[in-house]
């Protein structure tokens, strides 16, 4: 069974506003909330801003402050 | 050079829910604002679709549970019988009362109405002339006025069928079956969506014979096919003669009674009756209303707009019944304020059809929001689909009123609430928490933890929810 | 050494709401579980309790209606009337379907269920002995059982005022009310909360004279202030006497018809009627189940718990009304189901005291939830606030149930929603939207935003929160 997922903390520590389901995508996609542009009112998360961020970090993911993949021997 | 300056910021033509709730929010956007409408304030809805069709299903509810007051444990001695002409008399006080409240609306918010038929000349003109309302009066006078935002909320009207054109008196349209104070004794209705079933319980209770005919292999299509084949149960229950996948070839008005010809199952039947009411759907009014002069793009009788309403014109938008289906009086009124707002330069959110909910208010009702369970899977969802009974409800035991079920669909992989259909005692309320949690990106987690409180029908709703993730309590 | 093995995993003391739902989960998470009942399955909620109350307000409702039928457009050629007995048969229907519902439950979901009263012997040790249920039967026998975990869910009675002790007869507590088929002329109901109110809907619909005495300067005084006036007003109206601010001191039992004494402004009233309902409130039953053997701590008669209902003593647990107010099924039931989930190691949330709705279900309806306008300012907050009344509201027009409003509380710093509060024709299911966007972490604007179907009593939620927002539209 699925369990509700944690709430994520900004660096003050306070609870990241963030909706189910942007909680539960974000999870799947090991995004941290914390990273992630709430469009929601006041700033809440919703899906389409982890959508929104998972995509572009596909799209682009140098900018990303990510370690290097290391290239695993063939 | 300057612009020259327009009379008004925005312009709305057409007064119902659409028209009317946008023009009050544009001028709490601080814009000068007038309203432009032919007939009654209000719409359809007001005068001639929501709010009086209601009031006669509570006048038909009430009926229906006075011809069992013993199940109440009270006794009956003598008897209950609808007198007719009082019954739409009440349903008409009831429109009036909110046409009033329009009224009075337009001019708290000093929206300036302007009586009679609009017509764009131009992209920020709107040309009105006088016209004849629904009581026969002839209302407004000859002008143009021009505005830098218009916005057609021209809304809709009965569809006809090419083989059963309505004349009002022998083939009605849900109008006349309204507005006639006259009672038929027996009634067929061609169309088992929202408008022909509400009609056939209406009219059932009022001691007519119905016969409510639908092409469609079910009533109420647009809805979950388990919610059809309850709704069907209780209809032929309670007395209603309903035909599926029946198709209706025409009518004999001089017959007496009248020959409604039907065929199906390969074979054709006659069904007599005093009249026949109308309820295939509804076209939009896109006629004289200048969108050629002007240029607006139409598609299959619709306005075609984008996401906040615009359409190929500039400064001209559309919204409401006139764009197109889901013909509703709260997807107009949403449309219109985010139409508004998107105009004022807010930071609107696109609406997603799938947080529309639909509502039929025969009894039990109907309602639902998102997904069909068909749909879910057809779209590629693994759906997780939980239903709960009203049978297993407490309240809905106190209410002695035990028939139907909630269904909820929800996505296995992250738990969104794809879809719930409810039919059952008060579905038509319940359905406003799913909207809202659907709106707030609930999963089923959020809703099992929401306390609802007991006893209610609302916790069918938690119920089902419990039962799609394996923990059902009360079943 | 290992422990020594329990006879079960969980071991449940109490069936009601609280005790039987979490009976089921505790299976459904891989628990043997036993649950021990000295009465009938289901505890006061379903037996004496919520359930049948809401059934004998069903009649009374249909009671209300059929004395205006004109109203509706129906003619009433004759009289309706109360059949008392009858009425309270049908109740004790409903209750008993639930009851057999609980039956047929713990059977599907294999949970043992050991009729008798249980004592704590130890804090793994339950002892059982035969006791005598509420139709006077002998149940159970004598046993003892063993647990990992026992909750103790053994709810609360009917609270006595010293000088008004119940006797069943002349002075009744609710359960009397509610069972006894002989109806009185007139009564006295002592205590205005959602018990005293209900009572005194249902037996002034039976054609009783009804006063209602309150002690506090306002009827439900746990509810919004703007909500105890308008729930007085009706009441008033409706032809039922209210007294507030009102002091009972006694009843002289030996007078013919009764003499109840009241304090009332500095000066005292003697008040005549055939029957006394105490309805001031109950009391945890934590007497007899061996809390001293065991050392289970409590406080003010209420057991103390943590977050997790778990007591001061290992492997004791305690949920529902025996740990003290709000005194509500949905809130025993959801404790419980907190507490077993906890027990299995899930992640689970605390419950807000804010998020427990408070339903009573006399007519005009109430209900609600969170802080009330006073609570919030002095809990500090800078507060928004928008009420919409019912009178605005085309479904109500349509339904003819016009009085009441709705009052949402918003913080003004971030939109927290606050506290929503709601008399009027069905706020006890409109509430549960609110409850379920008040846990999915809500502001006014998503409120907004969710299309609340039209026409439907639901959507006086968006408006009075439009109201707050200062973006009223049908007002
Ligand atoms: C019998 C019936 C029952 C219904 N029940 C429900 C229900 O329960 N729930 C629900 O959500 N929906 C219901 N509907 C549908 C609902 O009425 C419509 O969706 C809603 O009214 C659409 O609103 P609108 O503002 O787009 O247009 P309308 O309400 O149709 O208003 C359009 C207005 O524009 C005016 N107008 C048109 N052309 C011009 C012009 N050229 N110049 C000036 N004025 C013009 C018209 O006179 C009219 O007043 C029902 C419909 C019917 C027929
Ligand atoms: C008239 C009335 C109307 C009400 N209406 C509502 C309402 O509309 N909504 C609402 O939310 N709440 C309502 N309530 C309150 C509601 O009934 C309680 O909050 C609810 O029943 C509490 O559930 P529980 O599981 O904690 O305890 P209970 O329902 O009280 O169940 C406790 C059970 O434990 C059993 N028991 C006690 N001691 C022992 C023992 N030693 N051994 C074995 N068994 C034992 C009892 O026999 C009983 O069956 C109403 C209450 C009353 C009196």
């Amino acid at each position: 069974m699925p369990e509700p997922v944690p709430a994520g903390t900004d660096a003050e520590g306070r609870r990241i506003k963030a909706s189910p389901l942007a909680r539960r995508i974000a999870q799947e996609h090991d995004v941290e909330l914390a990273q992630v542009d709430g469009s929601g009112p006041e700033g809440r998360i919703v899906r389409r801003d982890v959508e929104t961020h998972v995509e572009k970090q596909e799209a682009a993911p140098e900018s990303t402050p990510e370690p290097e993949p290391t290239t695993e021997p063939e | 050079l300057a612009p020259m300056a327009t009379d008004y910021d925005c312009v709305i033509v057409g007064s119902g829910p659409g028209g009317y709730e946008t023009a009050i929010r544009a001028t709490q956007l601080g814009m000068e604002t007038a309203i432009v409408e032919k007939d009654k304030l209000g719409g359809v809805c007001l005068n001639v679709g929501c709010i009086p069709t209601k009031a006669l299903l509570k006048s038909a509810e009430v009926m229906a549970e006075t011809s069992h007051l013993d199940d109440f444990g009270l006794e009956l001695d003598g008897s209950v019988s609808p007198d007719f002409p009082s019954v739409i008399e009440r349903s008409r006080g009831a429109a009036n009362q909110m046409n009033q409240g329009v009224r009075f609306l337009m001019q708290k918010n000093d929206i300036d109405v302007l009586r009679g038929h609009g017509r764009l000349t131009a992209p920020d003109t709107v040309e009105i002339e006088p016209s004849v309302n629904m009581d026969g009066e002839e209302v407004g006078e000859a002008r143009t006025v021009t505005g830098e935002h218009i916005i057609l909320a021209t809304g809709a009207r009965p569809n006809e069928l090419p083989f059963l054109p309505i004349d009002g008196e022998k083939v009605m349209s849900s109008k006349e079956a309204m507005l006639q104070t006259e009672q038929p004794d027996s009634l067929v209705i061609v169309g088992a969506g929202a408008i022909g079933v509400e009609f056939g319980y209406f009219y059932h209770h009022m001691g007519t014979d119905v016969t409510i005919i639908e092409v469609q292999d079910r009533m109420v299509p647009a809805e979950d096919k388990d919610v059809s084949k309850e709704l069907e149960k209780a209809y032929t229950k309670m007395g209603i003669e309903v035909m599926t996948g029946a198709n209706v070839k025409g009518v004999d008005k001089d017959a007496e009674p009248l020959r409604v010809e039907v065929e199906t199952g390969g074979s054709t039947e006659h069904i007599e009756c005093d009249q026949v009411l109308s309820a295939v759907g509804v076209v939009g009014n896109v006629e004289d209303i200048g969108l050629e002069t002007v240029g607006v793009e139409t598609e299959g009788g619709d306005i075609v707009v984008d996401d906040y309403y615009r359409t190929n014109v500039d400064g001209v938008y559309a919204i409401g019944d006139v764009t197109g289906a889901p013909w509703l009086a709260h997807k107009a009124s949403h449309e219109g304020i985010l139409c508004i707002e998107k105009i004022a330069g807010h930071d609107v959110r696109p609406m997603d059809p799938n947080d529309i909910p639909a509502c039929t208010y025969c009894q039990p009702q109907i309602a639902s929001v998102g997904h069909t369970e068909e749909e879910a899977r057809e779209a590629g969802y693994d759906v997780k689909v939980g239903t709960f009974p009203f049978k297993a409800n407490g309240k809905a035991a106190a209410l002695g009123h035990q028939e139907g079920f909630v269904k909820t669909i929800y996505d296995e992989k992250y738990g969104e609430l794809l879809g719930c259909h409810i039919i059952g005692e008060d579905a038509t309320e319940l359905i406003s928490e799913v909207v809202a949690a659907r709106t707030l990106e609930t999963t089923g987690l959020e809703i099992m933890e929401s306390m609802h409180p007991h006893p209610t029908l609302s916790e069918t709703v938690m119920e089902a929810t419990r039962e799609a993730y394996g923990q059902p309590i009360n079943i």
